[in-house]
């Protein structure tokens, strides 16, 4: 295992994209230590900021707060990234495989652009969750994304596939311009949700505002929320799907585009 | 997706029949839009000037600008994407909740008609201010009217146009896309330009405190920032380039006076809609001009050592051009 | 040298069966009732490759812990020559049987299978564009809007090798007693994991040859060596024995050799009960299934 | 000083053949010889003028435009680290100004002609050029849609459009005329098109397409510019528009013309699943019209941005596309639309496109009269040029390349069935010395005495891509070693082609009160002010003809 403990606050961010398995995995302890990260303007060696033990591993830990170190686990396709502590922004952004998992909070575009694997949030998450970068034609396309905690503006923005489940309460935009897969929003959230979506499922376990582009068709059951139900219930979060318990109200939309997603609301026995 | 379809002020002049201004009071901020590029000005196609066209005002509150038009539209506040999102869907003809639409403060007859008027426009353009960019929503509310603009040229010509705040902003834009290849939000710490509005944009760098030092330029943050913003700008080295004394320069370590662009210093200005205007300083200043404050900045700095920006990371490969 | 169990003289033959590809698919549905009566739909008219094209029969009962969805379900096993084979039945079964079936929905019961076929992604054409797909932990599902509301049937289904046919005769002094003793061997073959016995309550009384003797196009006949009316007849070679007059065929189908195996011995040991005379195999001289069950290793 | 020794010289414009010989350079020009100063060994090199680009989107309001369109592209595009002397910048399909520079000069290119510049934004199309360094620059104003000009043309007052011209043309300080889908712009300002050579333009009563392109190829040969109309044919991209092209062509009635991204106006067929190359009919008419030149708009497969004037065929690849869209409509004078795209070799108009600009350049047989670009960027990046030489140097190569292309494709094009492959003479030709000659900068494309030092410098053997020109061991610019082993060693500006044709200044009492009227901007701030140009040449024009 290769542990990286943060020397001290860092006074402007710290760009480190090389805290990652595929980088750290075949490297020897000096060479760790010698990669280049960016602080502010300057390049400086990761030992100039951690604290590092170990080499060649692709379990990869991270302690203190990092919440101003960017870019960690940036496009990993493997092992183990364990964060004790907060992680700043664009963390596991295109990352295709492996899992990361944070104790604290995370910055904006949390995976973003992903293509596999998992990332697991135990505090809360900022913005732009699995999104797409500013002018991309597609967020995430593949992948689960599990946080605790609330998360923020357009979560899940033009995503293509995989999962998002967010326990707390998200803001704006959720599911902005989505082309795909499904989000579960397990507190419910702000407002203009699935604004111009696509494609794509968007689940709110709470009554949310509804833009005018999206229609009720019809309160059921639907079969695939049991598999979602199930494949989050082995990643902590609970999503009722059985009759006993109540229904789906599903609206269909956005119209102004005019797509074919849709949004489901769970209305309790 | 959208786009931006939009055109120079003359074109307005001369062919505009439908002219919509939302969340702007221009009577009072563009005093002198109505009279010499929109709304009374006789055009070449539209010879009658004032008679010739039809005015819609979409606001929060009756502003003086509302006397000005023929039809206002009074949207409750921060329901502008709600608004425009509607029209998307009633452009192609689509259904919406009706209820949910008067949440807007407007009714879906209102909403109806306006798009009848729209299509029926032989030339229709769209003005939006900062009272739809800069309010809940922000991008995706200039985003809205930006995609609906589009998507009406499926049906007749339409265009539409951001009006800006103080200050050259537009030139600003037009500059740095040449120069870095974005319009704002740009970091140049890596050695080349990277573009992420809310990672990199002035209000959120410093309310997140990212960065140590300031060079504050033609604007007042001091003025509409966020408290926190506010405060790291006071707590960082901050210096300020302004005629007058402002918010900002209050607070900054060093304040420098210059001359007023377009005053008593010459330049360029970029019109709203792109266009360069030379400005002729009719006065002359006591105080250095933005630019010369500048360069000699520069030409101090650049007798330190040089940085020179490092390679290494892995975040944007060098590879061969694409 | 001779075998007999309980009295019962078991023929040193063997029982012939063949190479197939199998597929495994979940019916799940709101009540336990209504999965059987999609499985029983959906594998009904499957007994032989034959006259069906296909054979199929319900493998087991599925608890609603056990199934993807969490719903009470049936697991069941389909049989063909080929994988294409295979794709063809399940499509038209899946699509007339399943999708049309209360509540239903329908899952690969072989997930980690390399070979695979489509089946979801053709019956989704059923919702005319408006079927929706689904990827949920890297599985692809097809929801496919119907009256009741959604039917989720799985992109495509896994497809590994199989055997059907493995056999033994039961030959009884009456017909009664044949019967009784057969039943009892269906019964303790069942719950064995992996098999399924196509035919009617797993029994076979219309054995039959390859081919026949006089109408040139049949593909199979009455094995008139095990039909005690022929006895005597003259060209007939009679395999039965004195004293019995009547013979069941019991047939199972099976992921692999071991649980065909395990079906077969714990069949005949049931079957070896008073009343019956004789216990054999059918098969073609060895040369048409490279599978070959002897009866005295079975019992070994 | 400089001497180039031992290099193998390519110099079309002279006649010189590869033949071994030393280059001398003095004072920024090929003199007859020089007496010490630096010596460059060019043992085993291939030594040809700089490339020039005789149409390329590299300046301006409309490329500017596309920049702000597309963060996703310019954030995959190459970069350029600043460095002590040198500027960053972003590469791709919009680069940045000094990127541009970079990129042109890292190819061996030393001369650009920014092929659309509208009056009004003038101004801003040189702040750009004066922001794009090393390369030399020349820039067309656009004029076929420009409200005044088409009235008086509309009216026949030939004498005065003349004096017009000569005007606006000394106003926005550019090198020549353009003419984009004449009359189909001013068309747009109404959402309409004009597609049909000889049926009135949307807003006039007599005015057709074919009258401005013959009324302005008039005009640009009476004022004697160096460069004939640059002209951007109607009808473009659609299939079937050869019979467009080919009218064109007759409209001109023997006039000059340079038709521009020719590929793009070389389609047979009816619609897009009936669309083949109409390469063979257009070359057969073109060759029939020696007062032609053109230049291929060759596309590659892969990313590409549309910028162009044409603002109604952009509305219709936005709804083809249901990409992002951008559109300018620049009052009176043009417009502009931006949509990006995609070229797939697996679609079957795209593979007919990819194979037209292929044919246009192969089945031409006078070099001198059809030239390289890709109408950058519309058919992909010009740092992309190394891969279009290779396909024309290359038959066996390139037959591997149609044979991977759609069956359905294959049967729309003949590229399959040609055997030439180019020499490294022609394709001095159709990258330096014949755009030159077109563009009429006779110091420009030549390795002669008296020719500006812009040198060219590539190893004789193809690199591990099988291309030459990808990168030149040295380029010199104006007699400065510029690039170094494919590297920027140092950073020169260039400077910018202008002329000054001779009108009646008189012209300006009518322009005033018209421009006041149609205009939104004070007349005195319409003209370009000739200090905003940097290191302008400017070329004095005799009186008309």
């Amino acid at each position: 295992m290769i542990r990286l403990v943060l020397r001290e606050p860092l006074p402007v961010p710290l760009e480190a994209e090389v805290l990652s398995p595929d980088v750290m995995a075949t490297l020897a302890h000096d060479a760790i230590r010698a990669l280049p990260v960016f602080l502010g303007k300057h390049r400086r060696r990761v030992d100039d900021c951690f604290r590092v033990e170990g080499e060649k591993s692709d379990e990869v830990t991270i302690e203190g707060d990092a919440s101003r170190v960017k870019w960690i686990g940036r496009g990993m396709s493997r092992g183990r990234l364990t964060i004790a502590g907060n992680a700043g922004m664009h963390l596991g952004a295109y990352m295709s495989g492996g899992a990361i998992e944070v104790s604290g909070d995370t910055g904006d575009w949390l995976g973003a652009e992903m293509s596999g694997g998992l990332i697991r949030v135990r505090g809360n998450a900022g913005g732009q969750v699995g999104a797409a970068y500013r002018g991309s034609p597609k967020g995430m396309t593949d992948g689960t994304i599990v946080i605790d905690g609330t998360a923020g503006l357009e979560v899940g923005m033009r995503m293509k596939r995989g999962t998002i489940a967010v326990g707390g309460q998200v803001r704006d935009f959720a599911g902005l311009q989505m082309l795909g897969g499904t989000i579960v929003l397990r507190a419910g959230a702000e407002l203009r949700t699935g604004a111009w979506m696509m494609r794509g499922t968007i689940v709110s376990l709470e009554p949310i505002p509804m833009l005018p582009t999206f229609a009720p068709a019809a309160e059921y059951n639907p079969t695939f929320m049991r598999l979602v139900a199930r494949h989050l219930s082995r990643l902590g979060h609970r999503v009722p799907a059985a009759e006993a318990e109540g229904a789906y109200l599903r609206y269909t939309g956005d119209a102004a585009v005019p797509g074919k997603g849709e949004i489901l609301v769970w209305r309790p026995r | 997706m959208g786009g931006k379809v939009t055109c120079t002020l003359g074109e307005v002049k001369n062919r505009a029949d439908f002219i919509v201004y939302w969340g702007g009071n221009p009577a009072e901020c563009h005093p002198r839009h109505f009279t010499k590029y929109t709304l009374t000005q006789k055009g070449r196609f539209v010879p009658n000037g004032r008679k010739g066209r039809t005015m819609v005002l979409v606001d929060i509150r009756e502003t003086p600008s509302a006397r000005a038009a023929d039809i206002f539209l009074q949207v409750r506040p921060g329901r502008d994407f709600e608004v425009a999102t509607t029209l998307r869907a009633l452009v192609k003809g689509q259904r919406v909740d009706e209820a949910t639409v008067a949440e807007t403060g407007l009714t879906l007859a209102q909403l109806q008609d306006l798009v009848d008027r729209m299509k029926g426009a032989r030339f229709g353009v769209i003005f939006f201010g900062m009272g739809l960019s800069m309010t809940r929503g922000k991008h995706m509310n200039s985003g809205a009217i930006l995609t609906l603009t589009a998507e009406l040229n499926a049906f007749t010509k339409f265009v539409c146009m951001p009006m800006r705040g103080h200050g050259n902003v537009t030139g600003a834009d037009v500059v740095l896309r040449w120069t870095t290849g974005y319009p704002f939000g740009i970091d140049l710490s890596r050695g080349y330009s990277r573009f992420n509005p809310g990672e990199f944009s002035t209000v959120d760098l410093l309310v997140r405190g990212d960065n140590d030092a300031a060079l504050i330029l033609g604007a007042d943050p001091g003025a509409t920032m966020p408290q926190p913003g506010i405060e790291h700008l006071a707590r960082i080295p901050t210096i300020v380039l302004d005629p007058k004394v402002t918010h900002t320069s209050r607070l900054a370590r060093v304040h420098v006076t210059t001359a007023a662009t377009g005053i008593s210093a010459g330049g360029t200005a970029y019109r709203m809609d792109e266009i360069p205007l030379p400005l002729r300083p009719a006065l002359v200043s006591p105080y250095p001009t933005d630019e010369e404050v500048i360069r000699r900045i520069r030409e101090a700095v650049a007798r330190k050592p040089a940085w020179v920006p490092e390679p290494g990371g892995l975040l944007e490969p060098v590879a061969r051009p694409v | 040298m001779s075998l007999t169990r309980r009295g019962v003289h078991i023929v040193d033959t063997f029982a012939e069966a063949f190479g197939m590809r199998a597929a495994r698919v979940v019916i799940t549905a709101a009540t336990p009732e209504w999965a059987r009566t999609a499985a029983l739909a959906t594998t009904g008219f499957a007994t032989s490759v034959i006259g069906c094209k296909v054979e199929a029969g319900i493998e087991a009962e599925l608890s609603p812990e056990q199934t993807p969805d969490g719903r009470p379900g049936i697991q069941t096993l389909f049989f063909a020559f080929d994988a294409e084979g295979l794709a063809t039945r399940l499509v038209e079964r899946v699509g007339q049987t399943v999708l049309t079936c209360a509540t239903t929905a329908c899952f690969d019961g072989l997930p980690d299978a390399s070979e695979r076929v489509v089946v979801g992604g053709q019956v989704r054409h059923f919702g005319d564009r408006y079927q929706a797909s689904k990827v949920v932990d890297g599985r692809r599902y097809w929801r496919i809007p119907v009256m009741e509301g959604e039917f989720l049937v799985e992109e495509s289904f896994g497809v590994q090798k199989g055997i059907g046919g493995g056999n033994f005769l039961i030959l009884g002094a009456t017909q009664a007693a044949a019967l009784e003793a057969a039943e009892a061997a269906v019964d303790v073959m069942r719950p064995v994991p992996g098999v399924v016995l196509p035919f009617p309550g797993g029994i076979v009384r219309s054995g039959s040859k390859v081919g026949a003797r006089r109408y040139k196009n049949m593909i199979a006949s009455t094995n008139d060596v095990y039909c005690p009316t022929l006895r005597g007849r003259p060209g007939v070679e009679s395999l039965v024995p004195e004293g019995a007059n009547c013979v069941y065929e019991v047939v199972v189908n099976g992921l692999d050799r071991a649980s065909i195996a395990t079906a077969l011995r714990a069949g005949i040991d049931a079957a070896c009960r008073p009343g019956v005379v004789e216990i054999s195999a059918g098969n073609y001289g060895g040369k048409l299934g490279k599978h070959h069950f002897r009866l005295h290793d079975l019992l070994a | 000083m400089l001497r180039i020794t031992g290099g193998t010289i390519y110099d079309p414009a002279n006649g010189v053949d590869g033949v071994v010989r030393d280059v001398c350079i003095a004072a920024g020009k090929v003199v007859a010889d020089v007496e010490g100063g630096r010596t460059i060994d060019a043992t085993g090199t291939i030594v040809l003028p700089g490339g020039v680009d005789v149409h390329t989107h590299v300046a301006g309001g409309a490329l500017n435009f596309a920049r702000g369109l597309m963060p996703e592209k310019q954030r995959v595009a190459r970069k350029f680290l600043r460095t002590a002397d040198r500027r960053g910048g972003l590469g791709g399909l919009t680069p940045t100004t000094f990127a541009t520079g970079y990129l042109y000069a890292g190819m061996g290119w030393t001369t650009v002609n920014e092929a659309a510049v509208p009056v009004l934004s003038a101004k801003h199309t040189h702040e750009e050029l004066r922001d794009t360094p090393i390369v030399d620059k020349s820039c067309l104003l656009l004029l076929a849609n420009n409200e005044i000009l088409l009235d008086l043309l509309e009216a026949g007052e030939v004498e005065r459009a003349r004096d017009v011209v000569g005007w606006l043309l000394w106003a926005a300080k550019v090198y020549g005329v353009k003419a984009v889908n004449p009359g189909g712009v001013a068309a747009w300002k109404w959402g309409k098109n004009a597609s049909v050579m000889h049926e009135p333009v949307e807003g006039y009563e007599k005015l057709t397409p074919a009258m401005i392109v013959s009324g302005l190829a008039r005009l640009v040969d009476e004022l004697g510019l160096p460069h004939p109309m640059h002209l951007h044919c109607n009808n473009l991209g659609n299939p079937g528009n050869v019979a467009t092209t080919i009218e064109t062509m007759q409209a001109l009635e023997g006039r000059r013309a340079h038709l521009a991204h020719l590929q793009f106006h070389a389609y047979g067929g009816e619609n897009w699943s009936t669309m083949r190359s109409g390469a063979a009919e257009i070359v057969e008419a073109f060759e029939r019209h020696p007062n032609l030149t053109a230049d291929a708009g060759a596309v590659l497969f892969g990313d590409a941005v549309t910028v162009t004037a044409d603002g109604p065929w952009q509305h219709m690849l936005h709804q083809l596309t249901g990409h992002k869209w951008g559109n300018l409509d620049v009052e009176n004078e043009t417009g502009c639309g931006i949509v990006p795209y995609v070229y797939r070799d697996r679609h079957v108009v795209n593979a007919v496109q990819w194979a037209v600009g292929l044919e246009l350049l192969l089945l031409t047989k006078d070099p001198w009269r059809m030239f390289l670009t890709t109408d950058h960027p519309n058919g992909g990046g010009f740092w992309r040029y190394p891969e279009i030489i290779q396909l024309l140097m290359d038959a066996e190569f390139r037959r591997a390349q149609v044979r991977r292309l759609p069956e359905a494709a294959q049967s729309r094009i003949v590229l399959g069935e040609i055997d030439r492959e180019y020499s490294v003479y022609e394709v001095a030709i159709i990258t330096a010395a014949g755009p030159a000659r077109a563009l009429g900068l006779t110091r420009k494309g030549h390795l002669g005495v008296g020719a500006d030092a812009d040198v060219a410098i590539y190893p004789s053997k193809p690199d591990a891509d099988g291309r030459l020109f990808t990168y030149p061991r040295y380029v010199v610019k104006g007699g400065e070693i510029v690039v170094e082993e494919g590297e920027i060693r140092q950073v020169v500006d260039g400077r910018e082609y202008v002329v000054r044709p001779a009108f009646d200044a008189a012209i300006e009492e009518y322009l005033r009160p018209v421009f006041q009227k149609l205009y939104t901007i004070s007349f005195d701030n319409y003209a370009v002010e000739p200090e905003r140009v940097r290191d302008a040449e400017i070329r004095d024009l005799p009186e008309p003809s």
